[in-house]
């Protein structure tokens, strides 16, 4: 029957919608990957705590005041101002560009070309510790995320659509506005890595630490401009997600969803990230709008990867990474 | 010797060349755009050294690729004992007996040097998992006696004194000779070596070649050696092919090759001594 | 003890109720020199929601003459169960943990007053009948739930209930944390029940208010059980979540107590939290779980005659707790939940609740209705069926013949 | 001055091959294991069995199963806690199907299932690799906890869908269930990891190990000179899910007696055994050990200083726990990338070297 | 050549006896010295594991990343200690190394690698193309498989890549390690051929670790023989080819000239290995 199909393309129209989200997450990854070979698994709580700093400072919380309290026994919270979004967001991402150069300082410089793996799990040591910290910072109760962006069923759309098939889809302003946010991203990053001498050193960085040092590549330059980038990502895949659940430590989780595009894409390409994205969304969306049903649903978070994994299969670097060299 | 005669004989230093023993047919190997070999044929025969030269690129590493499988040639065939080769895994051609060096050392870094010649053994360990799993009798027995072997190689390379160090840690040349060990501990039929002796003053040279001499006659082991001392390569090998830019421009005996001027050009530049 | 979870994917709703759950205590010992002259001791213990945690908490506090174990999470208290049991402790877990534990026959330390998951189940379906003149033919009913023991646990009342009533059940899985509903959503949008009924917990909830508004379903249709029914649910919403209907074991609002706990805990500086929770719904939760331990206790007390009681006695204690309207008023906290009396075979209590609704601008939670009873006769065989299950599976005797 | 190899000089490769070249550490090892069993069944009570010994027994048998796979053969996994569901799943199955089949036995078989599954999720190592595989085996976690979760066979449809463990005995004393006594669980584990911990160590020293390694180190390299990949890498899953299934199936039925799959086995125990390994060292079963030991006491130990110590709410506590334990493993992964393991080799050398600095 | 001159010209690289531990335990170079006038060519021979490439690690300051550190002795560039700066401003100040065993960025085109080279360099695009077309005309090789990665050319463009890739830095002094390894014979003579013209022309000075012997001591004007940690012997380069040990073990010639590889079947081993 038609409007079986109707919902179909609406669920793929979302597919495509959450897709975008999701590769806002991983485009985090893959410049992190690209710049030094690290698998970053930190990048899903940075977003977290890039979300906590922009809206704690935007309502003007006392950082660690539940530490300091708890301390000298005062009974600080609050600064009492309330600051526009943009001033609050430019703050953020000054926190984001001190993190980035704090990791680099403490931890990334007394790793030079150790294993992937031993990197790795810095990472998810350095998640521990964000994670922890942010809770500190800025407290664990659930927080609002309000920047202004648009949310809820697009009338427009809805309207349209409905003059067409006589069925209004549904879809969020806020993917909408994700969306325009993700393609203007993604332009930038692919000029800067492909066209820009920075971007080559940070190809270079994650073919052979040594050997970049040995041609006067700082490593350090390299890591804190990458992570700065990564860090800025992060805090527009914290405000996006925020947006739909309020900022909390789930907000953490959203690396899972990222995982699977990052496989399907290549963790080493950019625009992979992107149709990655797409493909999941619409993969899992559609599974579960046509098999979901029939196993019982809540399909999405293990269809996701066992998607991408197929994809793998054939291509053993995902869609668009760097071909896996194999000589002797 | 200058003359190469087509049925066995025995060289003036007393060593037996017998048949041939592998056939290369017309192989060409393309990658993407790059011919990395172009239609080359030739012969290796029981017992001798082969040695093939050629310039920077020229395939010769392609080649040896090819031999032990990790490459399939677009067009041509491989023959081993007269037979032709299907098409195989390059385990399974190891499992026929061949053994080989990289150019870019290729040892297990994460393991000491005992164990990596021990891998070299591997074709000839059974014990399955659960025996290995109980260790007492059977797994045990095999891992003794292989040892044994392996030991006689240690000290037949004399690397005795750094038998339990991580290989990671070794200096290239010392590399080098492990890597020899591994090939030699699997007791091939035919042994490939890619550039030996790369990176080695002249005295290592000639330990190693004094190796290879040696496993050449006391084991009869047939070599196809890639080197690029020339001085090494004439005076080694028996007959030598020369290859440049994936074709054959040259292929006898080394007095022969040496005398030829498309060769001179192509590759030694100043003619050699 | 106390086993909280101030961390992890579930810490805004497990703060609020440790802090009443603390305060109240705290305000008991201040206020009235503690339970009929002891003070009462609360140790509270983080587990993050975490199994293997809160093993190492019941460990670690259980030395420290334990009388009763809050755990505040399912999972926990599945594995609790046996141990507690085993020890001789008694478990309270209000209004979640396994539902069966009702029945006192066969959990003999278990006890899940004042209601479970299977009356919240039935209270809902009944709110729905008095809303459509006591009749469901054919409408429309999707059952939203977290993909867990938990979420699960209301569906075969509510099968058992569309049996019973016509209409019909639609269920809709969400898997863990649950911050991507959109094809959960749209799939509503589609078949455009009724009513939704939400079983979720954590991030989950603050999703699915938001994905509610995004579709415009009318949010009165739109019912939470108790456990998706706080303010930290809807507000990040904002707005959008005006209407949005939740069940509630506990009346909230303003209750005499809170003066109490202001001047005795929060102006004396001993907030178990920052203070910021007072009065909200989980803190009045909690704040009214310790209410029933202290008046457990109290019975207990005048039980046997002494003042320092034993597990076993605070067990006796909570067996023959009875809850009337005159002591909820005389402690200052009239109506805060149903009246009910707990016996040997019946540890569950009367399982009723009401109905409140979200009013975004006053940004505050109206109750709407007044306890409702849930049909036993649905809930209780249901109750008796896996009880009796777990009995045969370890061999438990039943008691109280 | 004794703890030199010279003095004692090997005599046969036999000697040469053994786990403890140095008599003195051969010693030591011996009176560990006498305390272990020995000793500690008649002093550990219920605290320390359960908030300490069981889960760090429990973990160091996970943590040697996903060395084998990941240290051993470099094949970074994150399945480990599904793989772990396995385990337990397929063990309580065992249990209430064969009320009268022995724990012990069922734990086995439940390794045995949790292997053919290993092996099953293995198969797309032969393409993937490195961190492509890592991420690939998130699918077979994802999977196998919806599985469980989902389908009501695996729980013995109860309402809740928690599953939990009937009481067993061995020679007739408890070790599942809610009765049982902390040194028995203690001793029944411990026998579980020592035996385990032989197998893996013999499984390491020779062939099989070494074609692991071929594979971890250089993979073409290892194809070339005759290691066939399939059987490497599909061993290793074999072996290591039989570990890690193991270890799911006690975890469940003598640890907690009752889990749900979600949370029991969720993806954070898949990255916990990895910290374990990476921190106690990649390729070394000591490192297993020294691994799960770090992981299991540091919480506990920081929350009683803590909590118990400055007298901090919880919040706090818990908060400022994440923070030092992400701190603390950062600097171990700096001081030293190889972990402990590679950290007490280092001493041992250095007391080799006694009292010379080289 | 000049060589005897050599001493008397100032010093631009200076090592005085270093000492280099990897590990905390292993220790490898026991108290180096060496010099590198200004606009010299200084090789440094050596058996394996001699120790060279750690010593030219140590200059261009790379062993941390091997987990090696100097604890004795210091470095000298320019009069200055070096010890301790981050390799990446050595490079500025005009010390590049090419690695041994060439260590390509294996996924870039042979043309990025060469590149990268220019990393540190701010003289514009139109000088950095000039020495590009250097480099090509240099190794003409490199010209064909422009395009190709790295990873997928062969051991000797790699080391043609390497080369290429220092040269491209335009440094003042050059540490290169084998340069001759894996390169057929008449591209190791170019190699050498192009140092001595950079050498002659651009003035730029070389620190070269080499084991063909023959060849450095031919180009090279003042000479370090490394033994285990050690340095045994040294001298302009002159007088080393003629030294009678340095004839026997680093040029196989001996008193009757170069005997053939086959005829030293040496007794000693020979031996051993039948009985
Ligand atoms: N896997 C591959 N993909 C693409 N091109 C390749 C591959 N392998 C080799 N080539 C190309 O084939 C040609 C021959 O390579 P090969 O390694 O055989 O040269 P070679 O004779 O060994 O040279 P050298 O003496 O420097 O080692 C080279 O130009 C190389 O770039
Ligand atoms: N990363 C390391 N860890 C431990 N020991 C090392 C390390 N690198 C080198 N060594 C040791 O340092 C010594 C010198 O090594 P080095 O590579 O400097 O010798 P080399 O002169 O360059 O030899 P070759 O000519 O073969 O390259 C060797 O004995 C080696 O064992
Ligand atoms: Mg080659
Ligand atoms: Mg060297």
């Amino acid at each position: 029957m038609p409007d079986q199909v109707l919902f179909a393309m609406e669920v793929m129209l979302n597919g495509l919608m959450a897709g975008v989200m999701y590769a806002l997450v991983a485009l985090g990854f893959v410049l992190i990957y690209k710049a030094s070979g690290i698998f970053n698994y930190a990048q899903g709580v940075m977003a977290l705590f890039a979300a906590l700093t922009l809206v704690g400072i935007q309502q003007g919380q006392v950082p660690f005041a539940h530490l300091i309290n708890a301390v000298f026994g005062t009974e600080i919270h609050h600064f009492g101002w309330h600051l526009p979004a943009i001033v609050a967001i430019v703050l953020t991402i000054g926190v984001m560009i001190g993190l980035a150069i704090l990791i680099e300082y403490f931890v990334l410089k007394h790793l030079v070309n150790q294993e992937p793996i031993i990197l790795f799990m810095a990472t998810i040591g350095l998640a521990y510790f964000l994670e922890g910290v942010g809770d500190l910072m800025w407290g664990s109760e659930i927080k609002k995320m309000d920047v202004g962006l648009p949310q809820g069923l697009s009338e427009f759309i809805d309207t349209t659509t409905y003059n067409w098939f006589g069925y209004g889809f549904f879809i969020d302003r806020l993917d909408i506005a994700a969306t325009i946010i993700a393609a203007i991203l993604v332009a930038g990053l692919v000029a800067f890595s492909q066209y820009t001498k920075q971007g080559r050193a940070l190809r270079a960085v994650a073919d052979d630490h040594q050997a970049a040092l040995s041609v006067g590549i700082s490593l350090q330059f390299i890591w804190v401009l990458v992570w700065s980038i990564a860090g800025f990502v992060a805090l527009v895949a914290g405000i996006m997600w925020g947006a739909k659940s309020g900022v909390q430590f789930s907000l953490s989780l959203i690396a899972l969803k990222a995982l699977p595009v990052l496989m399907l894409g290549g963790f080493t390409s950019i625009p992979g990230a992107i149709v990655g994205g797409l493909i999941i969304g619409v993969g899992e969306k559609l599974f579960e709008f046509t098999i979901g049903p029939l196993v019982g649903g809540a399909t999405e978070n293990w269809f996701a990867y066992v998607l991408a994994l197929l994809f793998l299969v054939f291509r053993p670097q995902g869609l668009f990474g760097e071909k896996i060299i194999e000589r002797v | 010797m200058t003359a190469f005669p087509d049925e066995s004989f025995v060289t003036p230093d007393g060593r037996t060349i017998g048949g041939v023993l592998m056939e290369m047919r017309n192989i060409t190997l393309r990658f993407g755009g790059v011919i990395a070999i172009k239609d080359i044929s030739f012969d290796i025969r029981e017992g001798e050294i082969r040695a093939i030269i050629g310039p920077n690129g020229a395939g010769k590493s392609s080649m040896l690729n090819v031999i032990s499988g990790f490459y399939n040639p677009q067009e041509g065939e491989v023959l081993f004992h007269g037979k032709k080769r299907p098409p195989m895994r390059p385990y399974q051609v190891a499992r026929q007996g061949i053994a080989r060096t990289f150019q870019n050392i290729a040892l297990f870094d994460g393991m000491s040097v005992l164990d990596n010649i021990m891998t070299g053994r591997l074709t000839h360990m059974k014990t399955g998992l659960l025996e290995q799993a109980i260790w007492w009798g059977k797994a045990e027995r095999e891992e003794v006696a292989n040892r044994r072997k392996v030991e006689e190689i240690i000290d037949f390379l004399e690397i005795e004194h750094i038998r339990k160090t991580p290989v990671g840690r070794l200096p290239y040349g010392l590399k080098k000779r492990v890597e020899l060990a591994r090939a030699l501990a699997a007791e091939p039929r035919i042994l490939l070596l890619d550039e030996p002796m790369a990176g080695m003053n002249v005295e290592e040279k000639e330990d190693m070649c004094r190796f290879i001499l040696d496993v050449n006659d006391e084991y009869g082991t047939t070599i196809a050696l890639i080197e690029h001392d020339m001085g090494v390569v004439m005076d080694l090998s028996d007959r030598v092919v020369v290859m440049d830019y994936g074709k054959k421009i040259g292929d006898g005996t080394p007095d022969e090759v040496r005398a030829s001027k498309e060769v001179i050009d192509a590759y030694l530049g100043v003619a050699h001594d | 003890p106390d086993l909280s979870y101030r961390t992890g994917p579930f810490a805004a709703g497990g703060i609020p109720f440790s802090d009443g759950y603390q305060d109240y205590f705290t305000m008991v010992n201040a206020r009235d020199g503690g339970i009929g002259g002891i003070p009462a001791k609360v140790i509270e213990c983080e587990t993050g929601y975490n199994t293997e945690k809160g093993v190492e908490c019941y460990e670690a506090t259980k030395g420290e003459g334990a009388l009763v174990y809050q755990p505040l999470s399912t999972g926990i208290t599945y594995q609790l169960i046996p141990k507690v049991t085993a020890d001789g402790i008694p478990l309270h877990t209000m209004g979640y943990g396994r539902t069966s534990a009702a029945n006192g026959k066969v959990f003999s330390h278990v006890f899940n007053y004042p209601a479970n998951y299977w009356d919240a189940a039935s209270v809902a379906i009944k709110y729905l009948l008095s809303e459509n003149g006591d009749s469901l033919e054919g409408k429309k009913i999707v059952l939203l739930f977290h993909n867990s023991a938990y979420g699960k646990e209301p569906i075969p009342t509510l099968e058992a209930l569309s049996q019973k009533y016509g209409f019909d059940l639609t269920t809709i899985a969400v898997d863990s944390p649950g911050q991507e509903q959109k094809s959960q959503w749209l799939q509503i949008r589609r078949e455009r029940p009724d009513y939704v009924l939400m079983w979720g917990w954590g991030v989950m909830n603050q999703v699915a208010v938001q994905e509610a508004a995004n579709i415009r379903f009318p949010m009165e249709n739109f019912i939470g059980n108790w456990w998706a029914g706080a303010e930290h649910d809807v507000t990040p919403a904002g707005e959008a979540a005006n209407g949005y209907k939740a069940l509630n074991m506990n009346k909230v609002g303003d209750l005499p107590v809170f003066a109490d706990i202001q001047t005795h805990v929060h102006d004396a500086g001993l907030a178990a939290g920052d203070g910021s929770n007072l009065g909200s719904v989980l803190y009045t939760r909690g704040m009214y779980a310790a209410m029933l331990a202290v008046e457990a206790a109290k019975t207990a007390q005048k039980i046997n005659g002494t003042a320092d009681i034993t597990a076993a006695q605070m067990r006796d204690g909570m067996e023959a707790l009875e809850m009337t309207a005159a002591k909820m008023e005389a402690l200052g906290m009239p109506g805060v939940g149903p009246e009910f009396s707990v016996t040997c075979e019946d540890h569950g209590g009367s399982g009723m609740g009401i109905v409140q609704q979200w009013d975004a601008s006053a940004k505050a939670w109206v109750p709407l209705t007044d306890f409702i009873a849930p049909e036993d006769d649905v809930t209780g065989p249901l109750v008796i069926a896996d009880s009796e299950a777990f009995a045969a599976e370890n061999a438990i005797a039943p008691r109280c013949e | 001055m004794f703890y030199r190899e010279a003095g004692d000089f090997k005599t046969s490769y036999v000697a040469d091959n053994q786990t403890f070249p140095i008599a003195f550490d051969r010693y030591r090892y011996y009176v560990v294991l006498a305390v272990a069993f020995l000793v500690v069944p008649f002093i550990v009570n219920d605290y320390w069995a359960n908030a300490v010994l069981l889960p760090f027994l429990i973990w160091a048998i996970a943590a040697i199963g996903l060395n084998i796979l990941t240290g051993y053969c470099g094949q970074v996994s994150l399945g480990t806690g599904g793989f772990m569901a396995v385990g337990a799943y397929s063990c309580y199955k065992f249990m209430t199907a064969f009320p009268d089949l022995n724990i012990a036995f069922c734990v086995l078989l439940g390794g045995g299932v949790t292997a053919l599954v290993g092996v099953l999720f293995g198969l797309p190592s032969l393409r993937i690799k490195g961190f492509y595989l890592a991420v690939a085996t998130l699918a077979a976690q994802f999977f196998l906890v919806w599985l469980f979760n989902r389908v009501p066979w695996f729980y013995n449809y109860s309402a809740s869908g928690q599953i939990s463990a009937p009481e067993r005995t061995v020679f007739g004393i408890p070790v599942t269930g809610p009765n049982t006594s902390a040194w028995a669980t203690y001793l029944f584990c411990l026998v579980f990891l020592v035996a385990l911990a032989w197998l893996a160590r013999n499984l390491t020293r020779g062939t099989v190990g070494r074609t692991w390694m071929s594979i971890r180190d250089m993979d073409i390299a290892a194809e070339i000179i005759g290691v066939n990949p399939l059987r490497a890498k599909l061993t290793a899953f074999a072996a290591s899910s039989f570990f890690v299934g193991i270890a799911g199936a006690l975890f469940f039925s003598v640890y907690l007696g009752a889990v749900e799959v979600g949370e029991a086995f969720g993806i954070n125990k898949s990255f916990l055994v990895l910290f374990m390994i990476i921190i106690g060292g990649l390729g070394s079963i000591f490192g297993s050990l020294a691994g799960a030991a770090f992981m299991v006491l540091l919480p506990v130990l920081l929350k009683n200083v803590l909590v118990g110590g400055f007298g901090w709410d919880t919040a706090l506590a818990a908060h400022l726990e994440l923070v030092i334990v992400g701190a603390l493993i950062i600097g171990f992964l700096i001081a030293e990338p190889h972990g402990l393991a590679r950290l007490w080799e280092l001493a041992k050398e250095k007391l080799r070297l006694w009292p010379f600095p080289h | 050549m000049l060589d005897a001159t050599a001493e008397t010209r100032e010093t631009l690289l200076e090592v005085n006896n270093i000492e280099v531990i990897y590990n905390h335990v292993i220790l490898v170079l026991k108290g180096v010295s060496l010099s590198v006038p200004k606009g010299g060519i200084t090789a440094l021979l050596g058996g394996n594991g001699a120790g060279k490439t750690t010593t030219l690690k140590a200059v261009s300051n790379l062993l941390h990343s091997e987990r090696g550190e100097v604890t004795k002795g210091s470095i000298h560039y320019r009069g200055e200690r070096v010890q301790g700066l981050d390799p990446a401003t050595l490079v500025k100040r005009g010390v590049i190394q090419v690695m041994e065993g060439r260590h390509c960025f294996e996924h870039l085109t042979v043309e990025e690698n060469l590149l990268t080279g220019a990393y540190t360099r701010r003289d514009g695009s139109a000088a950095i193309n000039k020495d590009l077309e250097l480099v090509y005309h240099y190794f003409p090789r490199l010209k064909e498989r422009r395009r190709s990665q790295a990873g997928y050319t062969s051991g000797g463009e790699q080391q043609m890549v390497a080369m290429g890739r220092a040269l491209m830095a335009r440094p003042a002094c050059i540490l290169l390690d084998e340069p001759s390894m894996g390169l057929a014979p008449q591209l190791v003579e170019e190699i050498f051929g192009i140092v001595k013209t950079l050498n002659e022309q651009e003035g730029v000075s070389f620190l070269l670790a080499e084991q063909n012997t023959t060849v450095a001591l031919r180009y090279a004007h003042y000479g370090y023989i490394l033994e285990s940690g050690r340095v045994v012997m040294d001298g302009p380069a002159k007088d080393l080819l003629e030294n009678p040990d340095v004839k026997e073990f680093y040029l196989g010639v001996s008193e009757e000239g170069r005997k053939s590889f086959r005829d030293v079947r040496s007794y000693r081993r020979r031996k051993r290995w039948l009985s």
